[in-house]
Parts: structure tokens; C-alpha cells; sequence
């Protein structure tokens, strides 16, 4: 197997679907000839030409609104936002049109596409090119929300995501972009949406964790077992719908749990996450779950790493929930 | 229904406050509003009979849903009284293979291409036939059959989608066209920039229908932009657009045609904005004698779309009286066993609120579906 | 002191305001001669003039768009969007610009302004009139979040948001537009930001909800009572910041708790709730948190009263969260 | 920095390709490329050396920002390599009341208008005496004691913000005129429409500056609209638009000072276009090689707008090698000066990433502001 970094394994995925199947399409800012300011897509526009890859208008709203239209019509539209920062002016179209299409017209017309857009903070962007917005779509009924931590996952969970029947939000988690490094299977490869990762097995506490942040959970795990703890770590992957019998299972195991994202904690994913956790195995839980999370300020510039959720903010709380 | 009387132009009034006006000399006219004809454009009797048939039956469906909803029977309609020609007109001009999205007042464009009245009753009721499933409100349907996107309420959002629909449809060279209904409020809606500027940049093959009837509720169209007609919006874009008197069925067809023609060569986009006048209230929920000068709307009527026709044909084949009521009688036939049938189906089914949210249901609906029906009914929604 | 229902009291407090500071000025969509949809701001057109009540064109982002200028200039907009689904076209001025001016200005520029809204179901409003999208702004730092359930509160939170130095989201329940009435203060009159309402005292479980809501949380707490379960029920009235004390102390004194709220249950406000009372009250659960609340689907238009979590929905929540 | 050379206007290339083009007819030009006045607007010569002085300050910190940030000293610069004159001659224009609303692009702006060299440099660094102490990325500032707002990185926010502001100005019979400006790309933008709509049906006194240079990062013009030019958007809302030569710092200085008036007048908001071009990459993250088409970059760079100057003073005021040589000495002292303060001045307080999220902490900002206090500080960011 190759290896290859995040970005060179969502350009594979999507070059290799491309190539499969004429319906997907590409569209963006600065997708085609540059081939992303992130450079995804680069290749694409050579290969597939301008139909297919396709450099849009400066308007978010612009892009997801006509991407409806494309879907409707039968193709698989792959639109690109350029950070998840600027995907609010298209807020309206994906929460209204895009989520509700396939329910409110009673299953007439089915509205799949893959938003794709680089997500979170820690490449020194201040408020607008750091943002973690996942909880924004979590709470709307109808997405599925998406977020890989490797490189194979990305590419995996991308095709997954072209090829399913709903609408998925596909957060790239830009930190990793380059360091997320790793074999990834050449050609046709999957990764079944909804089915969460234990990337570390044990029995001490359950680490709940996904996109660039799995990597500071992780570290502090990896530190936590030095004084004996050991952290069983979940990548969710999915985001939404969430692999719940994973959780429920490994919670249930260690009666303890630490969810970690960098996303503001209020109203998060990690809120979610603790209320399930209660509804479904309150009588288990041994500690109060604890979210480390990023903070309740916009996402700031200088000091972005004390902003992050990182593995020395994390490591205490482990040891602590484990010594509840 | 207001029968036929001599023609007169209506004073300035209310009507003549906007430079918008259906009088100016850049307005296509085809058919004068007294029923005589300007410019020949070659329409058959027959084709002339089907127009007036098509906003007739829209005319008295419309009157009918309002009276139900005035009875408690149904929750809300919103209606076309005095833009039929402008909908009817523009629909006709279709061709099979064209794609229409619509706004919320397009009943009729969808009857006319083949909606059964049966499908838009249960709509109107939300019972457990509606194709949309009683999950929306009345009048927001669709038909994938006879190629009619859904009808979606935030104001504008369809604009977008439509531009894309035939945008995925030229880049896989599928010769179709699509017909987009919005209103004069709707241009000031992000989606009209957004939907002008990429069809505009694509040369898609999109035609923009802006029913321009002089309000967005209570806002009149001086409010709305300072822009000196609609039309002129399409220069932003680089889209050709033109004015037309929305109230005369013959020239709305005409310039729809001539812009699927356009669309059809590769010559991309047209906007369309089609003059006329919202006779009744915004919807069911409105009372525009509020904001509404006065004059204004008995103005409006003597240039009613529908009168225009009855004088034409009158003129020219003949319609009387009697081809009238029987006409409608049928119309009211039709609707009236249409509600009979809407009226006498159950609610839909419980568990299918959740059906249909995602292709599959995953497991945190089961749950909440079973939840629901292990529960207790509301008061009011037993089954 | 006069009765008044919700609307009238949330006229009597904008006229109030209006008359006291003559930088309050009233934009929307058909907020002017008609005086609103709901009629809120009925009678204000004829009374301050086109200047100050202002008919806008058919565009949200435009609405608070211009109100952030207008605010910035040192006016005191209160935009009205007609209603909250259609909140989304301006959801990138309200989340990129409104909640993040005063931060990232560095203090230099505050942005407060009121934006009212209807919110919620009840009125067969189907999809796109019934929405309760509080989540997707409490999520968002900056910003603070109102929903009155009294027509004499509605009248003080406004007055209160008004002068508050900060940016409010203030949502009105619609369906108790008329049916919440009351004694209503006559002339000024403020209720604190910030502090929620024990509308009931009981020591057997706790009882959170807000907005239309409340009144089918108290008919249970009522029917509860029947069955000897005494519920203390709290009314936040001001979704964010919450009152996190009166809550912590009815959750300690009580040690169960249901949350009541129409808002979709994923991610909504319930989860946070959830979270906070295990982070400060965990020792004190004798029964998992439970939440009553929309479901994960579109607000639908026939079966909305099933949709709704009226009483009947609670109330089993309640006995069995009591006898758990 | 380029020194001055015999003028050639340039060969026909990617620069000619779209309509927008800056030798079209209406385009308003004061002064020719080659330095020489077509049309004298009655500028003095301490006027012209301030101009100038003005546009070469924007310049050389320019140059020093991209230096420091390939040095890694700061984090990111986006400046205005070729479009000074667009952004001095229309701030150069403003009275004292006056207000701009920024795009990104205007530090040139804000420096002429008093922000200090350590401000804007202390803001590049983001440090503990930024004005917008370290929250945003550099050239994020604002600067309300001059009268600028705040910098945002999403694109064309500003502008429906800037016709809010001149609204309520207007509201409150204050005599002062907003200038806002923006980019060819931000005109697809939702808030370009939003803010031109507005401004047009409320008459607001704002004057709009669209900078065309060219580019959108990779994205050319003729794929931002298919309109004939960006002025030509004007259409839509009723409001005035002009073209002009953005290279031309006396024609951009003339346009605006007549938006002004306007303005002043109650006559409304005025659309100017200034055509010109992005002689550097989109940022210090871009490399326009990768799309730019070959020879355009050069073709622009006949056309500077600083040596357009200084072929005018040149022949005006003798300013001669040994002026630029102590006007760029001067400058040079002054940057450096400030730079040496910012790279001595710590990173913003621990604490202050809590402070003004609202006017006053509350409960949740102060627990997690106790809980990052209390922990251990990230790798690299000791204090
Ligand atoms: C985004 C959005 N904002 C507000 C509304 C409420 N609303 C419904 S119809 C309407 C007026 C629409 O006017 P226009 O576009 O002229 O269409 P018409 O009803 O006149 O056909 C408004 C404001 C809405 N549906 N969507
Ligand atoms: C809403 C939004 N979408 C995308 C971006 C990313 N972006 C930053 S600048 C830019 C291009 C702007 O072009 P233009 O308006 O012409 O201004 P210029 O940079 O040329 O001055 C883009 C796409 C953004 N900042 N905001
Ligand atoms: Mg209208
Ligand atoms: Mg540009």
C-alpha cells in the first residue's frame, strides 16, 4: 500500500470516484486549475477537465444552492468550501433545502451531495479560518456529518460518503492535512459510515475523540498509561448519526469517560455525547463525564494553542475522571 | 367571479405609483386588455380555449381552497387570483422534457401539465395520500412525474436549486430547459443574486419567471428596490431579460418561448418579469385592505387576465354564457369530488414522521419512532 | 396593572423604550403600516414614524446586516425576523459579525442589537414556520439567547436585552402569542438577564423548561402532583448565559431531572443541561437526567401535536424519572 | 521597488482579455500612464507629494510585511502591491467625519489616516499591545479613534455593515459619508447585494469602492459575472456607478470626492469601479503562478500606479532621485523603529482570551478562564 497524507488521500478518493462515475462533479473557489488553496483537488482540473471541476463565483450560498439543483438532477455533486468558516453563507440552503428535500417531498426527490470543507484551528488562522462548526449540523435533522483523523479514513469514509444516499457534511480536519500520514488501500476502498474506531483498547476510562483532536487524545493517553490508566480511545469518525453501541459498549466496560473536541463546549457534540451517555448507562458511570473542549470565546489568534484542547489540558483530565 | 363588462383602462391611481408600471412602452403586449390583438403571434382557437381553460379551473380551484380554509376544513392556502396568465402562460409554453421550480402560488402550472386535482386536494389536506406526506403545509407540493420540483417556503431558495438543476442538465448535454417562478419580493433575496450571477457566469439554461404583482405582503415594490423595473436586474448578470404584461396569457407564452428557444441554442438564461397584480390577500393568513391604497386593487381588476380572455374569445370563437357555465361546471365538478375524497382519508400514519429523514432510518429514530408509539396520543390527534 | 397577552406586552415595551431613547429603531419585513405579521409592533408606524420602523426589503442577511452598521453607529436596532426559520439567510452576519465584533475589535466595538423572532410550533405551520433553532445560536460565543414564557416577562426580558450592552437573540413563543396573558407593569419595567424562575416548588424531581413549552411541563408537574410527585419547575427565561445556580441547587435538592424543550433533541440545549448537572451536581443524580423534546426529524404539518413534547409526553417522563 | 522608466503602455495579453478592461472608453482617467494630466482637477502640488508619499508608505510596508513574514517573524500579510492608488486616492477623498468600513486590503488607508506605524505593526504581531490584542490574524485591526471598523475575514460582510452605518447616520441627520471597500469577488457575495439593495431604496450616503484587480484568488473575472463590468451592477439598485482608472490616484481621488458630494447632498450611494490589478500573490499563503497567465503580471507593471507619480512629479515638482531616496529612508526608519517595539512587546495575557466575549465575564467564560489559568501552559506558548 502507498503512503500518503490526508490531502493526497481525499485527492485520491476523489479522483478515483471521478474516474468511476461520471455523475460526480466538483465545484468550488479556486478548486479548478490551482486546484484548492489547500490543493485537494489538484490534478482534477487537468484531468477531468472544466465541466467537472469547476471554479465557481465567490458565494457559498451560490455554490451549495446550485449543488441542490445538481443533485436533484441526478449527479453527485462534491462542493468545496473553502473553510468551514465561510460555509455560513450557505447555511440557509444546506439547513433548509439540502437537510429537509428528501423528507419534505415525501421521498421524491432525494438530495445527496458531499460538502467538503476544512475544519478546525491550530495552522494560525484566528476567528475565521479555525472554526469547528460540526454541532451547527448535528442539530439539524437530515445531514450526516463526517469527520476522519487518517488518511485512510479520509479517503475511505470520502467514498462512503459520495456513494451514500444522504447528505454528508465532510469535515477535513486541516491541522492533520499534511501530518496525517499513513498507508491508504490503492483503488476502490470504503469505510462504512456510522462505525466508530477503538484506535487503543482499555479498561480504565473511555476516551471519546475525533479529527485533528484524536491526536492530543491519544498523546495524553499514551501518557496517562505511564501512571497506569488505561484509556480506551474511541475515534468516532462519523459524527452523526453516532455509532452509539461502540460507546454505550466501552463505557459500560469502564464506567468512566472523557470526550475531547475543540469546538466550543456549549451546545456541542460532546454535550450530546454525555446525555446519551446517562440515558443509556447511567447506572455504569463510575465519574462524572468530562468534556475538554474548546472554549466558549471566538477562536483566537495568538494564542490558539492555549485555545486547543491539547494533550496537557487533556492528561489531567483523565487522570483525574480515573481517580474519581 | 366577475363576469364581463366593457372595457375600460383604469385610472392612475395606486396602480400608477410604481415606474414598474404594466403601461410602460417597454412592456411586450400582445393582446390589448380590452381582447383585441396588438401583434399576431399565431395562436390557434384551440390552444386560446386551453389557456382559458387552465385559468379558469386555477381561478376556481383557488376561490374553492380559500372558502375551505374559511370553513376550518383546511390550515392555509395561498393563491394566484390575478396572476393566472402570468403562471399559465408561462407553463404552457413548455415543452415535455422542461423542468419547472416553483414558488408557492404554481398550482395551476402543475394541474396544467398534469397534477391530478386529486394529488393537490390531499395536499391541501395533508392527509395520508399527500404525496408530500401532510409534513409540509398546504399548496407546497411536487410532482417528479411531470417534472415540478418541491415547493419550498423560505423565499428564494428555489432560484439556486433551478440554476443547477439545468446546469447539471447542459453539462450532460440533456436538451431541457427550466422554467423558476419567484415573486418581486424574492429579487432582494440572496438566492437572486446568487442564482442570476451563476446562470449568468454558466449560461445556463434557466428561465426566470419573476411574478412581479406589486407586494411582498405589505411591502410594495418601491420598497423593495430602486432598481427602475426588475427586468433591469438582468444587467447585473449579464442575463438578457424582458418586460411583459403579466395579465395577457398570449404575451407571456410568447416571450417564454422565446426564451426556451434561446435556452434550447446554448444561448443560456433569460429573465422574465411578467407584470401583474396580487388580487387577493398574500394568503389566507393576510388582510391587505391594512396596507393596500385604495383604488389600487379594483384597478387591477378591470385588467383581470381572465376577463382579457373572455373578451377575446368572445370575439373570436364564440365563447358565450353558456360555454361558460358549463365550463365551470365542470371545474366545480371535478374539485368537488376531489374533496370529498381528500376529506374522507385518514391523517398519515404515525410512525411516518420519521420514515424518510434519511434513506435509512438510523438508530436514534427508531428509538424516538418507538418512543412515540408506545406513547400516548395527543389530544386532539387520536387515530 | 393593565392585562395584556404576549404580543401586546412585547408593543408596550418596544413603544416604552421608544419613547424613552430615541436610538431604538425597528426594521423587518412588514414590521411598519401593518405592523407586523403577529401585529407586534401594530400602532408604532403611526406613532414614530417611518424613520424608526422601518419596512425593509425581502432579505434577512440585509435586515441584520444594516443592523450591525446601524449598531456599530450607536443606534439600538431591534431587527425582526419574521419568522426564526427564516433567521438562516442572516446566520453569517449573526454568527461571523454580530456575536464576534465587540471580541475581535478588541472592546473597541460593541454590537448589540435585539433581534426578535417567533419561534417554535403549534400554529400548523409545517417545516419552515415552526422551527426552534435556539441551539444553533447558543452554540455560538458572543451572543445571548432569550425565550420569555409570561406576557409581563416578555415585556421586562425585552426592556432588559434592549439595554443590554450585549447582542440578543430574542425568541417569542408563538403559540402563546394570545394565550399567555396576565398582569403586565405598566411604564418601565426589567427582569434581569440571566435568571431563571422557579414557577414551582417540589422536592421530588426537577423540572427545566422555557418558552411555549412551560405551560405543558406545568399541566404535568400538575398531573404529576396527582400521583404525590412534587415537581419544581423552573422557567429559564434566558437560555444563555443560564442560571446555572438555581439549577444546580433545585438538581441537588432533588436529584432528578427532565428537560422539556420542542427544539430537536440532538445537540439542542437539553444535552448541554445534561452536561452541566453532571459536571456540577453528579453525586447528587439519583436518576439519569431525562429529556422530553422535538424529535430529529422536520417539524412536520399534520402530526405536529404529535411532533410537540406536550404534557402527555412528559408526563410518563416524569414518574418514571421519579420512581427510577 | 521598480525605479522609473521611459513609459510604454502595454502590449495586448491576458491583461486585454476581459471586457472590464482599463483603457475602455468609460473609464474616468485624470492622468495618463505615462504621467502626463488629460484632465487637470485642479490638484496642488503638496496635495500630489502627499498623494504619493502616501502610496509609497503603503508600499515599503508592504514589502518589510511580506519580508517579516517570510522570515517567519509574523504569521501572514495580505497587502496591496499595485493598488495603492485605488486606496489612497478614495481615503485621501474622505472629510474628517467621514468612515470606512475596510476590506483587508487597507492598511495603506488607515496609516494615512493616523492609525500609527507601532499600531498596525503591534497587529501584524499580534501582541499584547494589538488593538484586537492578538484575537484575529494580522492586518485584522480596526481603528475607531480614525474612523475605521473592524476587519473581517469573511468576504463582503463589511459592506452591508457600512450601509447600516451611513442608514443611521442619515437617521440621525449626521453629515458624514461612509466609504467602503471591497474586492471584484466580493460583488457575488450575498452582501454586496444585500448592501447595494438597501442603499439604493434608503438612499443611504455610502460610497461603494469595488477594487477589480483582476483576481479572486485563482478566480479571473470573467468567472466572478458574466455583467459587462462590476460598475455595471449598479443597475440593479438604482444606484450611480462609475469606472475608473484605480491606477490613476487623481481620478480615483476625483470620483470619490464627487461620491461625496453626492452623498453630502442626500443624493444617495454611488458604485465606483477602479480597475486595477494585484501585482502580488492573493496573500503570503498564494503563489499566482500556478494560474496567472503569462505576461499579464508584467503587462501591470508598465501600469503602477507609483510610477505613474513619479513621471508626474517628475515633471511638477522636480522630485528627483534624492527626494525618493530620504522619503524612502525616512520611511524605512519608521518601520523599523516599530518593528523592534512589536518583536520586544509579549503575547497577549493568558487571561484576556476571555475578556469581551461580552461586555461583562460571565459564570461559564470565568469557570473556563479559572480552569486555563490553573492548568499547565501548551508546548511553545510559555510566557
Ligand atoms: C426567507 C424568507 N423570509 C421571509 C418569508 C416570509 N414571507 C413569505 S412570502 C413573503 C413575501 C414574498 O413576496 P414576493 O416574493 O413578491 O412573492 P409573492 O408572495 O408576492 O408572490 C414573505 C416575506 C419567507 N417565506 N422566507
Ligand atoms: C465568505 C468567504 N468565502 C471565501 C473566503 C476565502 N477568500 C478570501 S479572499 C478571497 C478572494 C477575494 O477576492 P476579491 O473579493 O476580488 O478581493 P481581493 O482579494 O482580490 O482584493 C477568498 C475566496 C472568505 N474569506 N470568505
Ligand atoms: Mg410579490
Ligand atoms: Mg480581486
Amino acid at each position: 500500500m502507498p503512503e500518503m497524507n490526508m490531502v493526497q488521500a481525499i485527492n485520491d478518493a476523489l479522483r478515483f470516484e471521478m474516474q468511476q462515475d461520471d455523475r460526480v462533479v466538483v465545484l468550488g473557489e479556486d478548486v479548478g486549475k490551482v486546484g484548492g488553496v489547500f490543493r485537494v483537488t489538484a490534478g482534477l482540473f487537468d484531468e477531468f477537465g472544466a465541466d467537472r471541476v469547476i471554479d465557481t463565483p465567490l458565494s457559498e450560498g451560490g455554490i451549495i444552492g446550485t449543488a441542490v439543483g445538481m443533485a436533484l438532477y441526478g449527479l453527485r455533486p462534491i462542493p468545496e468550501i473553502q473553510f468551514s468558516d465561510f460555509i455560513f453563507p450557505a447555511y440557509d440552503q444546506i439547513v433548509s433545502e439540502v437537510a429537509k428535500y428528501r423528507y419534505r417531498s415525501g421521498g421524491e426527490f432525494p438530495c445527496n451531495m458531499v460538502i467538503r470543507t476544512p475544519v478546525g484551528g491550530g495552522i494560525r488562522g484566528g476567528h475565521y479560518h479555525s472554526q469547528s462548526p460540526e454541532a451547527q449540523f448535528i442539530h439539524v435533522a437530515g445531514l450526516k456529518v463526517v469527520c476522519p483523523s487518517t488518511a485512510a479514513d479520509a479517503k475511505g469514509l470520502l467514498l462512503a460518503s459520495i456513494r451514500d444516499p444522504d447528505p454528508v457534511l465532510f469535515f477535513e480536519p486541516k491541522r492533520v492535512y499534511r501530518a496525517a500520514k499513513g498507508e491508504v488501500p490503492e483503488g476502490d476502498y470504503t469505510v462504512e459510515l456510522g462505525k466508530a474506531n477503538v484506535i487503543r483498547e482499555g479498561k480504565s476510562l473511555t476516551v471519546i475523540s475525533y479529527g485533528a483532536m484524536l491526536y492530543e487524545a491519544m498523546d495524553a493517553a499514551e501518557k496517562a498509561a505511564e501512571h497506569g490508566i488505561e484509556c480506551e480511545v474511541i475515534d468516532l469518525r462519523t459524527l452523526w448519526p453516532l455509532d452509539i453501541d461502540t460507546i454505550i459498549a466501552s463505557v459500560k466496560k469502564t464506567g468512566r469517560v472523557v470526550i475531547v473536541h475543540e469546538a466550543p463546549r456549549s451546545c456541542g457534540l460532546g454535550g450530546e455525547l454525555v446525555s446519551l451517555i446517562n440515558e443509556k448507562a447511567f447506572l455504569h458511570l463510575e465519574a462524572p463525564p468530562r468534556r475538554v473542549t474548546g472554549f466558549d470565546t471566538p477562536f483566537p489568534y495568538t494564542l490558539e494553542m492555549e485555545y486547543l484542547p491539547l494533550s496537557h489540558r487533556i492528561l489531567p483530565a483523565l487522570t483525574e475522571t480515573a481517580n474519581y | 367571479m366577475t363576469t364581463v363588462s366593457s372595457y375600460q383602462e383604469p385610472e392612475a391611481q395606486g396602480a400608477e405609483r410604481r415606474p414598474d408600471d404594466v403601461m410602460a412602452d417597454d412592456v411586450i403586449r400582445v393582446m390589448a386588455p380590452d381582447g383585441t390583438v396588438i401583434d399576431d403571434i399565431g395562436i390557434d382557437d384551440e390552444t386560446a380555449v386551453a389557456l382559458y381553460q387552465a385559468m379558469l379551473r386555477t381561478r376556481i380551484v383557488d376561490d374553492r381552497a380559500v372558502t375551505l380554509q374559511r370553513q376550518g376544513r383546511i390550515g392555509f392556502h395561498i393563491g394566484s387570483l390575478g396572476e393566472e396568465a402570468s403562471i399559465i402562460g408561462s407553463a404552457f409554453a413548455l415543452r415535455d422534457q422542461d423542468w419547472i421550480f416553483p414558488c408557492y402560488r404554481e398550482f395551476g402550472a402543475a394541474l396544467l401539465r398534469g397534477l391530478s386535482m386529486q394529488t393537490y386536494m390531499d395536499n391541501l389536506y395533508g392527509n395520508a395520500n399527500d404525496i408530500v406526506k401532510g409534513r409540509q403545509m398546504p399548496d407546497h407540493w411536487c410532482d417528479r412525474e411531470h417534472r415540478i420540483a418541491s415547493v419550498s417556503s423560505p423565499i428564494g431558495t428555489q432560484i439556486t436549486n433551478a440554476v443547477g438543476f439545468a446546469w447539471a442538465a447542459a453539462l450532460k448535454n440533456d436538451p431541457l430547459a427550466v422554467l423558476v417562478y419567484f415573486g418581486d419580493g424574492a429579487t432582494s433575496s440572496n438566492e437572486f443574486h446568487n442564482g442570476l450571477n451563476f446562470a449568468g457566469v454558466n449560461a445556463t439554461p434557466t428561465v426566470f419567471l419573476c411574478r412581479n404583482n406589486g407586494w411582498a405582503i405589505s411591502v410594495p415594490t418601491d420598497k423593495q428596490t430602486a432598481s427602475e423595473s426588475f427586468a433591469a436586474k438582468g444587467v447585473a448578470y449579464g442575463v438578457p431579460a424582458v418586460r411583459v404584461d403579466g395579465n395577457d396569457v398570449f404575451a407571456v407564452l410568447k416571450v417564454t418561448r422565446d426564451a426556451l428557444t434561446r435556452a434550447s441554442a446554448g444561448e443560456g438564461p433569460t429573465l422574465i418579469e411578467a407584470i401583474t397584480y396580487r388580487l387577493s390577500g398574500h394568503s389566507t393568513s393576510d388582510d391587505p385592505t391594512r396596507y393596500r391604497p385604495e383604488g389600487e386593487a379594483e384597478a387591477w381588476e378591470q385588467r383581470d387576465p381572465l376577463l382579457r380572455m373572455r373578451r377575446y374569445l368572445a370575439e373570436r370563437v364564440n365563447w358565450g354564457d353558456a360555454e361558460q357555465a358549463s365550463a365551470e361546471q365542470a371545474i366545480h365538478h371535478e374539485v368537488k369530488a376531489a374533496i370529498e375524497v381528500s376529506e374522507n382519508t385518514p391523517k398519515p400514519a404515525l410512525e411516518t414522521l420519521f420514515e424518510g429523514v434519511y434513506a435509512e432510518m438510523p438508530w436514534h429514530l427508531r428509538e424516538q419512532q418507538a418512543e412515540l408509539l408506545a406513547g400516548t396520543r395527543a389530544p386532539g390527534h387520536g387515530e
